[in-house]
């Protein structure tokens, strides 16, 4: 489990559509070692804020920092968790409420690595990954800057 | 000396742009730097950030070598 | 959250295509509380067996009990985790190999809730829903019953 | 009393069939059951599997009642 990983493109421009996940989720059925996938997509609510609610969140990042950061995450979920796979995606730009800004998605032989590591994923791009999401509030223009807790 | 520095998200709001060179005289340390920063743009005092100095989040006795690339950074908010 | 929930199909004859989970998650981009959803997937491993590898898993169940199960899964994790939507799907007859079994489907407004409920949901239906597999192992007809951990 | 025996999985294979109904003498404890499906069908004896008396997996003190619907269960294996 040592073994480097190729950095993966990670960035998708946009929401992140439901056939997507569908082909990725299809690519995997040849490799039959796996027995259990976890996914994880984080969706977009219409909090209700001062001024209406929340339409959308327009993300950006510091996006060589960022890539480094969830190359960085990748490498220490593979020697953690005893994984066949592991994809991450996550938007930027304008993503509508109701829409899909982040997919995790690993695959093991076996579903308490899968769990884990999902967990851990999603948890480490929360904490360390420098993206940063201005949620568009009602009709009028007005916004506020996300912060995860 | 002189450095690229690189703003994000609200800061870049309230710096009124995404990066600019900054000159300083003589050797700065990653806290004396975000003095002048805040002389300069004295709205980001009420905001939290951190500094990443080429690409790595930086503790303020740091000194800056250059050539570097320093980034403020809000509070994340990936997911 | 002390409402009953009304009993909802499970059971899906033959594998689970990656095109019904794109069309779940798709269906759920009108609720915009929600904000994590968490989906498990089982899939068929080809494990090594003496006669073979696996090829697939013929899948039955007592319906009736296992229809009751699911049901009071689906009570006590409502009961047990903030969850706007939970779906259950499993099936029943032949699963080949790289094939999905097993589709769990858990929303809710915060990850914490949809990944401890992701995860209760699959260990309580391995270890309480009498449902039977029959390993097919090579190409001669050989088989092996499953046995859940 | 007679009531209705259905067998799943590894144990339908070895009943060589999936439902049956059962005649016995008299009252019958669970456990009681169990030994004579175990005479019945001595190869079950290396099996493990749980009986279920109307859907619920019963204890062996317990006195079946007819009507009754009892399940012999193998290990489950969704999932």
């Amino acid at each position: 489990m040592e073994k480097a990983h190729k950095p993966k493109k990670v960035f998708i421009q946009g929401p992140i559509s439901p056939d997507f996940v569908a082909k990725s989720i299809a690519s995997h059925q040849s490799k039959t070692g796996i027995g259990a996938h976890a996914i994880f997509l984080g969706q977009i609510r219409a909090d209700q804020k001062e001024g209406g609610p929340v339409t959308g969140i327009d993300y950006t990042a510091y996006e060589e920092m960022a890539e480094q950061a969830f190359y960085d995450i990748r490498e220490a979920a593979f020697a953690k968790f005893e994984l066949t796979c592991m994809h991450i995606y996550h938007s930027l730009g304008l993503v509508p409420t109701g829409e899909i800004s982040l997919f995790v998605f690993v695959s093991s032989p076996h579903r308490r690595a899968a769990f884990e590591a999902s967990e851990y994923i999603v948890e480490e791009i929360k904490a360390n990954v420098p993206i940063f999401g201005k949620e568009l509030i009602g009709e009028a223009g007005q916004h506020v800057w996300k912060e995860n807790k | 000396m002189s450095f690229q520095v690189k703003y994000f998200g609200m800061l870049a709001e309230i710096a009124g742009l995404s990066d600019e060179v900054w000159n300083a005289a003589g050797g700065l340390t990653v806290g004396q730097f975000r003095e002048q920063i805040l002389d300069k743009y004295p709205a980001m005092r009420e905001k939290k950030f951190k500094i990443a100095v080429n690409q790595r989040i930086s503790e303020d006795f740091l000194l800056i070598e250059t050539p570097a690339e320093i980034a403020l950074l809000p509070p994340f908010a990936g997911g």
